[in-house]
């Protein structure tokens, strides 16, 4: 199979302390990839790493054989590797519309533009004048999401996307991943709400005290109950 | 009547001037959320430019545009070398003022070595030689030119900012720069790129005060207070919030003098303290 | 905090047999006369950092209550004579503190820069004022030959005196910032929100902060008028607030005793500095721009690199 | 008996409408929750029923007393204190001092600054008292931003509960929480119940928790109580299921 | 132009190497100068700089007292703060051990260091602050001027006034600070003494460094004076000229300027700029008198700096020349008792004298009298960059210029 996305033995620390211990990935084209593991297991760490915005102090991060460890933020984002953050981070004085101007700052072409983001997102072209401060949690993270797809991602970091919204919103999130699956879209996804990572993931890798210590298809997941009780605590 | 209109617009030169000066101070403390203490020494700088450019090549435009670009430039650099270190530090915002006040010490005493201590000065071109009499009121023709670059830079600045890719991008900086970063912005060119255009502002307004003013060392510091209150009294990165600053302290100075002439020197704090008390986020604040 | 509170007592010992023994070993007049300087602007530091360094309120116009002690003890003295001299000082620091209730009562409605910017106009009217109402202040020409306090009237016993109110005055300080109070100032610093929710007036602590701060400050004024006796309305002018708040910055505005090692880096390079070159200005402002860089908490983080280096 | 009654509470933010004529009565020793689609208004109830916002229209009671146009701080002192949905600690305080500083307050200990901490007994005890009963007491020395996550949260509560509160109010208490942590949570909030006594609200997305822990469920859609019930009768409620539950029962 | 400063560093460093191998012969007195050396007064400080050294090579090069000493002055940034001022003027005394106090621009400043000079007993020579308390109810014995004081110069403007034809309605503009108001002070007290009538049609008083003068002027105008007085003092007068020529403020009205109007800088600032008929004074003229020494000095000026100094520089020379004197006629720089009695009374040629005077100090207030010249503003490039200068001068009198006890018990009211 294709692999879009390698990272090998990243070791990556917050100040002093050792976060992430060896993190090795693989991320197929066109899969949705699940990375589950507690709070505090390195979730966010792997995804901010993978992104640039944490610098590992040894590893290497290959995009499309691109080596990307030393690159800024910006340039990952540019070369298409994009991440939605786990707290959103809305531009709450800027509008709608102009929220998603600014996730086009990429300058990569491909099938997202305003119109094709509004005929995903129906509610953000009602909305598209009101301040993004404005919204609803669940509009919030619709917008968060429509934001990095203007920008053409390659491959889509969705940082905890159900979190904090209510079930009949996460359902929305759920069919919204599936519609960029069919798309052809990349997706990491990390989760700790497995009901809702099974219902949409390929594969799932789990992460416990920085280090990988499970990965399977989602089948032979599903499957494990051991697993989902030991790491995930289920 | 006629003192009163003669007064006015007296008050609206002063106040368009103030408002140059502080243009670039709202610029990037607003917008940038940046605290340029030093202000004033580009302002300094931008004059000395343009007497330097003058005296090689006798030509007041010519001036205005090295001074504009030679304060933006040094101000670019001391942001990429110096400034850059600061951000996301702890107490980065005290760091900025005790940062930003090195930089008027380094740049005042450069100035002073480079040009040395007495005054210089700019002719102003012949074109804005003179004024226009309208009955027994003068309106100097250079005192038209700086309204004029005024409402220009308030405009061109409201623009910018909201109505182009590069205000968004920049509005958006100001929210938060990790995220714009993630969305494939280079921040740390852009955050350089605005203080470099905040310290041109200083700069073209140093040049263009010039031909008014008493070029020497130490003239920038009196600006900074001055351009402070124009910035807090309007709202803070509010463009129009600070013209209407500047509008309001060159009026009420300008009547001040015809009444109470023994007190106008205290005026602008006295507004500056009634305004804060009745408004607490300035004239142009969102009440939340 | 166990840890702390160790540091904090070095810190005190320290900072006791370093000025103390300067007294003993027949220094230059000179030498008291900036040690005298560093202790007053030490103590106006400290009570200023009492609001900043714990709340984050950055007020801009301290000078107002380091002029007002000024000139209260400076006024009375060369009117009713030196005995009134102590007296004067404490009463100075009592009216500030009655002058920055009403301050504070309209200044701490705000936040953030606005706060700090009301607190400047506020100094500078009052400073305006001072420079204008020539027969009560005389004006900008100010007020010379102060003389010291009877018992205290060479330059080397008024020092001593500097030091014991010094002294007790900061570790008045230390114990309001270590007491429940304290702490609650530093909670409003880091979490306004929550300390309304537990049921604490956010407003009222930090006057009472801003309070203590002013009758201190006032308290470093009222002494400063006795080391050279001669007073000026620059004392009240918005670049004396600024001075200090850049020592506390430059010091350490977390630690205790940052603003007084602030206060005495500042004193000791302006007069090393100057008095080599014209070009002070220049070479102050690279020795700044160093310790900005490189010293991300002040210069207090020397001390910190020296602790650890200790340690390992 | 009836602890806190909220009367035709009405609040408007610019032109929308956040809290539309609410009415409801909250009983002593009740342990409930609010659900709701995100920007439902949930917070905004605790806001005007905290007095940190004024209602546009309506009254609020507690413990029979008209407390609408009460200070935050004294509704607090009332007892009827908050925990919030991003944990609001004090991060460059020690976890002890964190609670020590709420049980200074309880104790109105707050104005004293003549004597240093160690002279408040009283403070210290509960304070101890509280770090134990919630696990805390090998981090207590630890800086407050050095908890995990959810330690965070469980700070946050025990900050709370050193005021003593008869009404707890809480803002999704296992937000960002691993299943693990939110089962501690559901754990803490029953014995709360139980062994504190304390009557809790509290707003939850987690249909489990609510299921699991809540006597009572208050639905809230658009700024408007729809549904008020056992968690039971709720889950079967149309109007719940097709505004917030949704079929695929995340 | 850095290479300059390399060079001029270069020549300063073999200098002092030089005047040190000197000095093992003869014993150093030490004078303690205080001058601001930054910011807007910093010209002052630099020029005052520059004549001194003019003065003590010319000195130095004689020899005082046959030889047996000569003279070394450190100067010091009094950064125009009184106090910070005060704590160098102590530290000259007790650590440096200098035998005289020097300088001073700012009269806020002079006015604390006398005090030190007071306390200390130490001489202190003020070359250039104009405050006439200083030599009136606030004088001290230890305490010199060399240079006039704003009574002198206003003195000498309100008769010139008396003497001007046609005017009646007179308005003053001056920084609103002790300097400021002390002249306004002067010139009324001068006419009322002389006996002119005139009507005041307003008092205007913007802030020291006020960058902006336009409502001002707007406000002079409408006032419709006869004469504008001015006490402006540094770059303002610079500012306020500039901004008030496009209002057409020159045309309709005099300009009247006595004390600090004539500063050769504002000339050389303005250049052509800088309209005709304004009628300013000085406490130094580069152009008058018209007399050899006055142009040997400006002269060696102009060689030392590269520009034309400014009124301070001829303040700091004579300030020099004085100590001089004192010491050789007393014969050793210890006997500070004896310098001031030689001191009192004393007489010197200073480059500010025209033919036939002298220049001498008052023993009674220790007040240089000097004559006053004063002139107005006239095409003059001799002195580049400037294009005007002062001419067509009147003269007055120096013994008539010297305030009276009845002015200063009038000061003594006035500013307690």
């Amino acid at each position: 199979m294709d692999t879009v996305l390698v990272a090998e033995g990243l070791n990556t620390f917050y100040g002093k302390s050792h976060i992430l211990f060896d993190v090795s990935l693989k991320v197929n084209r066109q899969e949705t990839l699940c990375l589950m593991g507690r709070n505090g297991a390195g979730k966010s760490t792997t995804f901010k790493t993978l992104v640039a915005v944490l610098k590992p102090r040894s590893g290497k991060i290959l995009f499309n054989g691109i080596d990307i460890t030393k690159k800024k933020p910006y340039e990952v984002a540019r070369l298409g590797l994009s991440l939605v953050p786990e707290d959103r981070r809305i531009f709450p004085t800027l509008t709608v519309k102009e929220n998603l101007l600014m996730g086009a700052s990429t300058h990569r072409k491909g099938i997202w533009n305003l119109d094709m983001v509004f005929e995903f997102f129906p509610v953000l072209k009602d909305y598209q004048s009101r301040l993004g401060g404005n919204l609803s949690g669940g509009e919030q993270q619709m917008l968060t999401i429509a934001r990095t797809l203007m920008g053409n991602p390659e491959v889509i970091l969705l940082d905890e996307p159900s979190e904090g919204l209510s079930p009949v919103m996460v359902s929305t999130l759920k069919d919204l991943i599936i519609r960029l699956k069919s798309v052809g879209s990349t997706i990491i996804l990390s989760e700790q709400n497995v009901k809702f990572a099974q219902s949409v993931s390929d594969r799932v890798v789990i992460i416990d005290k920085g280090s990988i210590c499970y990965e399977s298809d989602i089948e032979t997941f599903k499957k494990n109950e051991e697993i989902k009780k030991a790491y995930l605590a289920v | 009547m006629e003192i009163y209109i003669s007064q006015f617009i007296g008050g609206l030169s002063v106040a368009m001037l103030l408002f140059l000066v502080a243009s670039g101070l709202s610029l990037i403390f607003g917008v940038a959320n940046i605290f340029n203490f030093a202000h004033g020494s580009f302002y300094l700088l931008g004059s000395y430019i343009a007497y330097q450019t003058i005296s090689l090549f006798p030509n007041f435009w010519i001036g205005l545009i090295t001074a504009t670009i030679g304060a933006g430039l040094i101000g670019a650099i001391l942001e990429f070398i110096f400034l850059k270190r600061l951000y996301g530090r702890v107490n980065e915002g005290p760091f900025q003022i005790l940062l930003t006040y090195s930089f008027i010490l380094i740049l005042d005493d450069a100035v002073k070595f480079i040009w040395g201590p007495e005054y210089k000065t700019i002719v102003k071109p012949d074109i804005l030689e003179g004024s226009f009499v309208i009955g027994s009121i003068f309106i100097p023709k250079y005192n038209v030119f700086i309204i004029i670059v005024g409402i220009a830079i308030a405009l061109l600045a409201w623009y910018v900012l909201n109505k182009t890719k590069a205000g968004m991008i920049v509005r958006a900086s100001s929210l938060d720069r990790t995220m714009v970063g993630l969305l494939g912005v280079n921040v740390s060119m852009v955050m350089t790129a605005v203080f470099g255009i905040a310290t041109a502002l200083g700069g073209l307004a140093g040049a263009m005060a010039a031909p008014l003013r008493t070029v020497t060392p130490g003239a920038g510091i009196e600006v900074i207070i001055d351009s402070l209150i124009v910035v807090v009294l309007g709202g803070l990165g509010n463009f129009w919030g600070a013209l209407l600053g500047a509008l309001i302290i060159g009026e009420v100075n300008a009547f001040g003098i015809l009444w109470i002439p023994q007190w106008a020197s205290l005026l602008s704090f006295a507004i500056m303290i009634i305004v804060l008390i009745f408004k607490p986020q300035g004239l142009f604040s969102k009440s939340r | 905090m166990m840890n702390n509170i160790k540091g904090q007592y070095i810190g005190w010992i320290v900072f006791f047999i370093v000025f103390m023994s300067l007294a003993f070993l027949n220094p230059t007049e000179h030498t008291i006369n900036i040690a005298s300087k560093i202790l007053v602007m030490g103590l106006f530091a400290t009570a200023f950092n009492l609001l900043f360094g714990t709340t984050g309120l950055l007020s801009f116009g301290h000078a107002l209550f380091f002029g007002l002690g000024a000139y209260i003890t400076g006024m009375v003295v060369k009117s009713y004579g030196a005995e009134v001299f102590i007296p004067m000082v404490f009463l100075g620091g009592i009216i500030s503190a009655i002058v920055s209730i009403l301050l504070g009562f309209l200044c701490l409605r705000l936040t953030g820069v606005y706060f700090t910017m009301l607190t400047l106009a506020f100094a500078q009217l009052v400073w305006g004022i001072t420079i204008k109402w020539y027969n009560f202040t005389g004006g900008d020409d100010g007020i010379q030959g102060i003389e010291r306090p009877p018992l205290f009237d060479t330059f080397s016993s008024y020092y001593i005196l500097i030091l014991i109110v010094v002294f007790i005055s900061m570790l008045l300080i230390y114990i309001v910032r270590s007491s429940p109070f304290g702490m609650v100032l530093r909670g409003i610093g880091q979490n306004p929100k929550r300390i309304t929710f537990l049921g604490m007036n956010v407003y009222r602590h930090c006057l009472f902060a801003y309070v203590i701060s002013a009758f201190f400050s006032a308290i470093a004024g009222g002494l400063f008028a006795g080391i050279d006796g001669s007073i000026h309305p620059n004392l009240f002018f918005w670049t004396q607030s600024g001075g200090v708040i850049l020592m506390t910055i430059l010091g350490g505005l977390n630690s205790f005793f940052g603003p007084l090692i602030g206060a005495t880096i500042f004193i000791i390079l302006e007069d090393v500095v100057i008095r080599q070159t014209e070009y002070w200005s220049f070479v102050i402002g690279v020795i700044m721009l160093s310790a900005v860089i490189f010293l991300p908490k002040g210069v207090i983080s020397l001390l910190d690199f020296i602790q650890r280096l200790r340690k390992t | 008996m009836v602890l806190c009654e909220i009367k035709g509470l009405d609040k408007r933010f610019g032109g929308i409408h956040v809290t539309r004529s609410m009415d409801f009565k909250i009983q002593e020793g009740e342990l409930s929750a609010i659900i709701g689609p995100n920007g439902a208004g949930k917070t905004t109830l605790f806001n005007l029923i905290s007095g940190f916002i004024r209602p546009d229209k309506g009254q609020v009671f507690f413990m029979g007393r008209d407390i609408t146009n009460m200070t935050p701080e004294n509704i607090t002192r009332l007892g009827m204190v908050r925990s919030f949905q991003v944990s609001s600690i004090f991060p460059d305080e020690k976890v002890f001092d964190n609670i020590f500083l709420a049980a200074l307050s309880y104790h109105k200990k707050n104005w004293s600054f003549y004597k240093t901490n160690t002279a408040y007994k009283d403070a210290m005890k509960d304070a101890e008292i509280i770090l134990n009963s919630l696990n805390l007491n090998e981090k207590a020395h630890l800086w407050a931003y050095e908890l995990s996550h959810g330690d965070q949260k469980v700070l946050d509560i025990a900050i709370a509960l050193a005021m003593k509160p008869s009404l707890l109010l809480m803002d999704e208490p296992t937000s960002g929480m691993s299943p693990d942590e939110r089962k501690r949570m559901k754990v803490l909030l029953k014995r709360l119940h139980e062994e504190f006594k304390i009557t809790i609200v509290f707003i939850e997305h987690d249909m489990d928790m609510v299921m699991d822990v809540a006597q009572k469920v208050r639905v809230l859609v658009q700024g408007q109580l729809i549904a008020e019930n056992t968690p039971e009768v709720i889950m079967q409620t149309q109007s719940v299921i097709d505004a917030y539950l949704g079929e695929d029962g995340f | 132009m850095f290479k300059k400063h390399f060079l001029v560093l270069g020549l300063v460093a073999v200098i002092v190497l030089l005047s040190f191998s000197v000095s093992m012969a003869a014993e150093v007195i030490k004078i303690g100068a205080l001058y601001p050396m930054t910011g807007r007064a910093g010209l002052y400080g630099k020029d005052s700089e520059a004549a001194i050294k003019i003065a003590l090579d010319e000195v130095n090069a004689k020899g005082l007292v046959k030889g047996k000493y000569k003279l070394d002055v450190i100067i010091t940034d009094d950064q125009s703060k009184p106090d910070y001022a005060v704590s160098v003027a102590k530290r000259y005394i007790t650590s440096d051990k200098v035998k005289f106090l020097f300088g001073v621009i700012s009269s806020a400043v002079g006015l604390a260091v006398t005090e030190v000079s007071k306390d200390y007993k130490v001489i202190f020579i003020g070359t250039d602050h104009a405050a006439t308390d200083l030599t009136a109810h606030k004088f001290q014995r230890y305490y010199f001027r060399v240079s006039n004081n704003t009574y002198q110069s206003m003195f000498a403007g309100a008769m010139y006034l008396k003497d001007m034809p046609g005017w009646k309605k007179i308005a003053y503009i001056g920084p609103d600070y002790a300097y400021g108001r002390d002249q306004w002070l002067e010139l009324r007290y001068g006419l009322d003494k002389l006996g002119v009538k005139y009507e005041i049609v307003g008092e205007f008083w913007p802030k020291l460094y006020e960058p902006d003068y336009t409502s001002y002027i707007t406000a002079i105008i409408r006032a419709k004076p006869d004469i504008l007085v001015a006490g402006f003092w540094g770059g303002d007068t610079v500012a306020f000229i500039k901004q008030a020529k496009a209002y057409g403020l020159f045309e309709k009205m005099k300009y009247f300027h006595p004390d600090a109007g004539g500063n050769y800088e504002l000339f050389a600032a303005m250049g052509d700029e800088l309209p005709d008929g304004l009628i300013l004074s000085a406490r130094h003229h580069n152009n008058w008198p018209p007399t050899k020494e006055n142009k040997a000095f400006v002269d060696k000026f102009y060689k030392a700096t590269g520009r034309y100094p400014s009124y301070a520089a001829q303040g700091a020379y004579a300030g020099i020349l004085f100590i001089a004197q004192a010491i050789e006629k007393v014969g050793n720089p210890n006997d500070t008792e004896a310098l001031v009695k030689a001191l009192e009374g004393m007489k010197l040629k200073l480059p500010e004298d025209p033919e036939g005077f002298t220049s001498y100090i008052d023993p009674k207030t220790h007040q240089i009298v000097q004559m006053q010249a004063i002139g107005v503003t006239e095409k003059n490039d001799k002195f580049p960059p400037a294009k005007k200068m002062l001419g067509n001068f009147k003269v007055y009198p120096a013994d008539k210029l010297m305030p009276t006890d009845e002015y200063v018990e009038l000061l003594k009211k006035t500013k307690k």
